[in-house]
């Protein structure tokens, strides 16, 4: 119930109570002139970050990384940049890593098999079935994830491709996740982080650190702080910021900007509006409802 | 009366199942508690026409009655009629099957996923506007919540990190303790009554699959 | 508070069962040189009895890269013949000889094992001494997750008295929750208004708790909106979802006496996708004006566009969620939010039925134990004991 | 041919979607609709193909390689039950048996993953040895800050626990304790606003991406629309004053 609908409002109160089609119109601007035009604007590492880098280094060469990229092309905008970031760290120096990628959302292994082909094989001439693979989606998530445990072979008889897993030569003398170095995961939401940390590590004590969208990094950290995960990237910026540690600029990075001023405009607006509130409560003889 | 017995009877006997499964190693049990969860999957899967009939019936309510905006309906029975016949069509006909190059992965990436990733990104839009409304220093709490969050926002991009020093090392710091406390706390609240809500519904004492 | 005392004796009693089951076997060594040392085998524990754990060290002075493959022998007599079970290129320490379908390995709980463990560098092999004598057993019960098994019985106990006792008559106090109170009231407003109320259970599948809850919940509300004959529309976003509220709906109008008020309409499917069902939801609030929106369930991403599109219409807007990351948007963008656990106190709250209140009862008594175990931990870690620290282990 | 056309339908959908931040509007009620019928004909093809005939009617129909499958085929059948009048009350059958299933996991889940993994993950010491020492090395807020951390965490999650009490009326000590716990709540729920709104921008930096790159379509369908909108201002069909 807006209070003062009966008193006249003044000019100060229109501004405050002001159509929302303007903040609307604001943010879409500054977002969409720095990405027309780029200010190439510094960015610095947070220690998750470095966390996650420092993870991924400590894995000994030729060890096989496990790479669910439990996302769809809803979260796209933010995760995408990081599976590549992610994959230029795993291919730059020759260290052999054998990549096992796969999907718990139903439209995520497309994605990933997308990033493989332009990152891997372009860009590091990895071949497909030898440095990594793509096993695919596999629907019943948390029990596609405990009976991993069980066996991958027998989780994913067959690959993205449909292609029986046993015939490809990465996959020889895998069986479940004592044979893996690093859980690298990079996730949406549910089933993601949470459910791979709850079935996987905390079951077989498995090494873990996850690449998140923002939304959800909060609802991380404490997995983060227990040790749990052993590194995290959150966000676009997570991804520009594993760019910068990786020195590989991207996507990610270009798109820093437009953050940078989309914040700022959120937080002007938020002033001039406590600014309108305090000023038009002094003028009012009343205070209405608060 | 037996005849209300049976549901709840049902929902006792798969969810001791599952309690018990996890408890018990024994491969043997642990094989059947399997073999139920993918049996539940495929009950789920089941009630997936039940929500096409669902949306038939909706719609197809409105363009009888002639509701307003009643010819829209017609667009939503139309497109899953032919997205249904699309996808349902077997592979080894040309306009079949999900494969890549069918018109039904094509529908999905012209039509579902744009409007997925668009519609999601409205949020970029609500998210300043309810900003800019709600926070506002009228109480302590809305001002404390106001003020974290600014804090957090200009910590979050490299250009805080320049405008304000030391705003990003803060911001680790809010994110890593103080919104942990208050997680924290809830993910514990929320755990205990999660797992009373399922306790009720195993014993029958709360019957969401419905009564007689 | 007789109870209470029985409750603490049992928990007095399950911290030293408790510290036991976290005691480990102490190691014996056997020096050993340039292969493989201190070969140690034993049963996996908590299993099926078809595994078996083997450890071992590498000297200290091997050089580790030389290493191209570890290969693991087998027999049933300590004498030999040892057969190959398993190879790996792989530099570990340690090993789970388990059965495999596809090769016909087997490891069977009739027998007895010895291992050796061979180290390989691609020209010749060093195998270790012989393991000690193994045999797997069936663990009926997993005990590493006794204390699991005990905090969940004391909940449960606790659950069970409360309801008992708060059947045989015994009043339980249930402090006022604004967000269900305004809920009640809000339906009154819309009923004046003329116009309907909206009910959304999440968009979660039934696999989460929380959707399941929300049925619950909206059995109340349905009820609610019988007795003053308002319009509901229910909007879901998971196919399983849609039998589960048609019931539930139907339900509540028939224990309001008025089952005459259901009709087909009421609960409406708007797809798995999320977003499509932001959208349709959306379009609902902006056509059809609800005049009280009530969000609760577990949400996601969708939370603030359906609650900034339901200020636009000028509802009341109540909100309940367990999921953490969308609390703070229905907190900014909704008039009332229930947080977490109190939004599982809904039904309780509105039914006020002794079965329900219970739970609640036994829920604070679990926080007062959480409290206990921080607290306390917390003063005997900064002394440096890490008692029950290692009593949570999982 | 049709790939170009997919990027036209793309481009004008997204635009369609995004038109609603000015208003509910034809084109947002088309997009809508459109939406709701292509997802829902998505889900159930999905589930029929990757559920229902590789784990229920291959194994059930070729080779009859095992009948227990009869049970959840049974249980998915009586679903539909609820479509007759009579017969209605089977239907609760299959609801039953996935509440239940569904139920019982979600113990463990919560039991184990959260309720004691977060109880016992805020056991620490009052004084963090590490964060004095740190203090004393390079003293600074930040470091200062680490000294309170574990402080703040014992006490802090201790009031929020008891913000939920419901069996107690929140006044004298408790009401303090509880006041303290639904501020702290408050911080935590401004801290993840603001970490959530790096997040939306990017998804909107995508969308905003996709139409520079497709700036041609993007150009003329988007004039188009607001030629459009123009026209319906002018001939009084909607108030472009009003939002719905």
């Amino acid at each position: 119930m807006p209070n003062g609908m009966n008193a006249p409002e003044t000019t100060l109160e229109k501004i405050e109570r002001m159509d929302r089609r303007i903040v609307f119109l604001a943010i879409a601007i500054t977002i969409i002139l720095p990405l027309i035009w780029p200010l190439g604007l510094p960015i610095e590492v947070s220690p998750q970050v470095d966390d996650f880098h420092e993870a991924i280094e400590s894995i000994p060469d030729g060890s096989v990384v496990l790479f669910p990229n439990d996302y769809d092309p809803a979260s796209k905008a933010e995760l995408y940049p990081m599976t590549v970031a992610i994959l230029h760290h795993f291919f730059k120096e020759d260290r052999n890593l054998k990549i096992i990628g796969l999907g718990l959302f139903p439209a995520g292994p497309p994605l990933l098999q997308k990033a493989f082909e332009e990152v891997a094989v372009e860009q590091y001439g990895a071949e497909y079935g030898k440095d990594f693979v793509n096993l695919g989606y596999k629907e019943g998530r948390e029990i596609v994830m405990a009976s991993m445990g069980e066996s991958i072979p027998k989780t994913f008889p067959t690959d993205f491709f449909g292609t029986p897993i046993d015939s490809l030569p990465i996959m020889l003398g895998i069986k479940n996740y004592t044979d893996i170095a690093i859980l690298v995961n990079v996730s949406a939401g549910y089933p993601g982080t949470k459910e791979w940390v709850q079935q996987v590590v905390s079951v077989f004590d498995v090494l873990m650190v996850s690449g998140t969208t923002g939304v959800s990094a909060p609802e991380y950290y404490p997995y983060y702080n227990s040790g749990q995960l052993a590194g995290m990237l959150e966000g676009l910026k997570g991804a520009a910021e594993y760019e910068t540690l990786i020195e590989k600029q991207g996507i990610a990075t270009s798109g820093m900007d437009a953050q940078s001023l989309g914040h700022l405009v959120i937080i002007l607006f938020i002033i001039v509006g406590n600014v309108l509130f305090i000023l038009n409560r002094r003028n009012k003889t009343k205070g209405g409802r608060f | 009366m037996a005849r209300r017995s049976i549901p709840t009877a049902i929902a006792f006997f798969f969810g001791a199942m599952m309690v018990v499964n996890y408890f018990v190693p024994w491969g043997w049990f642990s094989d059947r508690a399997n073999q139920v969860q993918e049996w539940g999957l495929i009950v789920v899967a089941f009630a997936y026409i039940l929500g096409a009939l669902n949306v038939m019936r909706v719609h197809g309510h409105k363009i009888q009655r002639k509701d307003e905006d009643w010819r829209f309906s017609i667009v939503t029975i139309i497109t899953m009629v032919v997205m249904l016949g699309f996808g349902l069509m077997p592979e080894q006909w040309a306009i079949g099957g999900m494969e890549r190059g069918s018109p039904f992965l094509w529908m999905f990436d012209n039509m579902y996923v744009p409007m997925m990733a668009t519609m999601y990104s409205l949020l970029a839009f609500f998210i300043a506007s309810a900003a800019f409304r709600a926070f506002k220093v009228r109480s302590l709490e809305a001002t404390l919540l106001a003020v974290t969050a600014v804090i957090v926002m200009i910590g979050a991009v490299p250009l805080g990190g320049i405008l304000l020093p030391g705003s990003m090392e803060l911001r680790t710091w809010i994110m890593e303790t103080l919104q942990n406390v208050g997680k924290r706390g809830i993910m514990i609240g929320v755990a205990l009554g999660a797992i009373s809500t399922s306790l009720k519904i195993i014993l029958g004492i709360e019957r969401p699959y419905g009564r007689d | 508070m007789k109870w209470a005392n029985f409750i603490y004796l049992f928990l007095l009693c399950c911290i030293p069962v408790m510290g036991f089951a976290q005691i480990v076997p102490e190691d014996k060594s056997v020096p050993e040189l340039r292969t493989v040392q201190n070969l140690q085998v034993a049963d996996a524990p908590n299993d099926a009895g078809d595994a078996v754990n083997l450890f071992w060290d590498f000297p200290k002075d091997i050089d580790k890269s030389q290493i191209t493959e570890i290969r693991i022998y087998r027999s049933t007599d300590v004498s030999g013949p040892f057969r190959q079970i398993d190879a790996f290129p792989l530099v570990t320490d340690s090993y789970t000889d388990e059965p495999d379908e596809e090769t016909g390995h087997i490891v069977s709980t009739e027998e007895t094992y010895y291992y050796k463990v061979a180290l390989y560098n691609g020209s010749e092999e060093m195998i270790s001494q012989v393991s000690e004598a193994v045999s797997p057993e069936i663990s009926f019960f997993n005990w590493g997750r006794l204390n699991v098994f005990i905090i969940l019985g004391i909940y449960f106990a606790l659950i069970l008295y409360f309801i008992r006792s708060s059947r045989k008559g015994k009043e339980i106090y249930i402090r006022t929750l604004p967000g269900l109170e305004a809920l009640e009231e809000s339906v009154g407003r819309a009923t004046e208004m003329g116009k309907p109320v909206l009910y959304m259970p999440g968009i979660d599948e039934a696999n989460n708790i929380q959707t399941l809850y929300s049925m619950v919940i909206l059995r109340y509300v349905t009820q609610l909106v019988a007795e003053y004959e308002t319009p509901l529309i229910v909007t879901v976003g998971k196919a399983f979802v849609v039998p589960l509220a048609e019931e539930t709906v139907r339900q509540g109008y028939m224990d309001a006496g008025r089952p005459d008020l259901y009709n087909q309409d009421i609960v409406r499917y708007y797809s798995d996708e999320q977003f499509a069902a932001a959208a349709g939801v959306s379009g609902v609030i902006l056509r059809e004006k609800p005049a009280t929106n009530i969000y609760l369930g577990s949400f996601y991403a969708e939370s603030l566009i359906l609650a900034e599109t339901g200020f636009l219409t000028g509802s009341i807007q109540i909100a309940g969620t367990g999921n953490i990351h969308q609390l703070p948007f229905f907190v900014v963008a909704c008039d009332y939010t229930l947080i977490g656990e109190e939004f599982y106190a809904a039904s309780a709250y509105l039914s006020k039925d002794p079965k329900l209140l219970g739970p609640l009862k036994a829920a604070d008594w679990m926080k007062i134990l959480a409290i206990g175990f921080i607290g306390v931990g917390a003063i005997l870690e900064t002394f440096g004991i890490d008692l029950f620290t290692r009593l949570l282990q999982i | 041919m049709w790939e170009t056309l997919g990027i036209w339908i793309q481009v004008f959908l997204t635009l369609a979607i995004f038109s609603f931040l000015y208003r509910d509007n034809p084109f947002y009620k088309f997009a809508e609709h459109l939406f709701v019928g292509v997802a829902t004909g998505y889900w159930v093809v999905l589930q029929v193909r990757n559920v229902l005939i590789p784990n229920l009617f291959q194994p059930l129909f070729r080779g009859f390689s095992d009948p227990w499958l009869l049970i959840p085929l049974f249980l998915g059948l009586v679903l539909f039950m609820r479509l007759s009048d009579k017969y209605s009350y089977m239907s609760r059958w299959g609801m039953a048996a996935v509440v239940g299933i569904f139920a019982g996991l979600a113990i463990f889940g919560f039991g184990g993953g959260d309720l004691i993994i977060q109880i016992r993950s805020n056991i620490m010491p009052f004084i963090d040895t590490e964060a004095v020492q740190a203090f004393t090395q390079n003293a600074g807020l930040i470091t200062f800050l680490n000294i309170l951390s574990n402080p703040i965490f014992i006490i802090g999650v201790i009031c929020v626990l008891f913000y939920f009490f419901f069996s107690k009326e929140h006044t004298g000590a408790l009401g303090v304790v509880s006041k303290t716990g639904i501020y702290l709540l408050m911080i935590s729920f401004g801290a993840s606003y603001g970490n959530t709104v790096m997040a939306r921008i990017s998804l909107f930096i995508d969308r905003a991406q996709f139409g520079i790159v497709n700036w041609i379509p993007t150009v003329i369908i988007g004039v188009l629309m607001i030629i459009a909108f123009v026209v319906l201002a002018i001939t009084g069909k909607v108030d472009p004053k009003k939002q719905f």
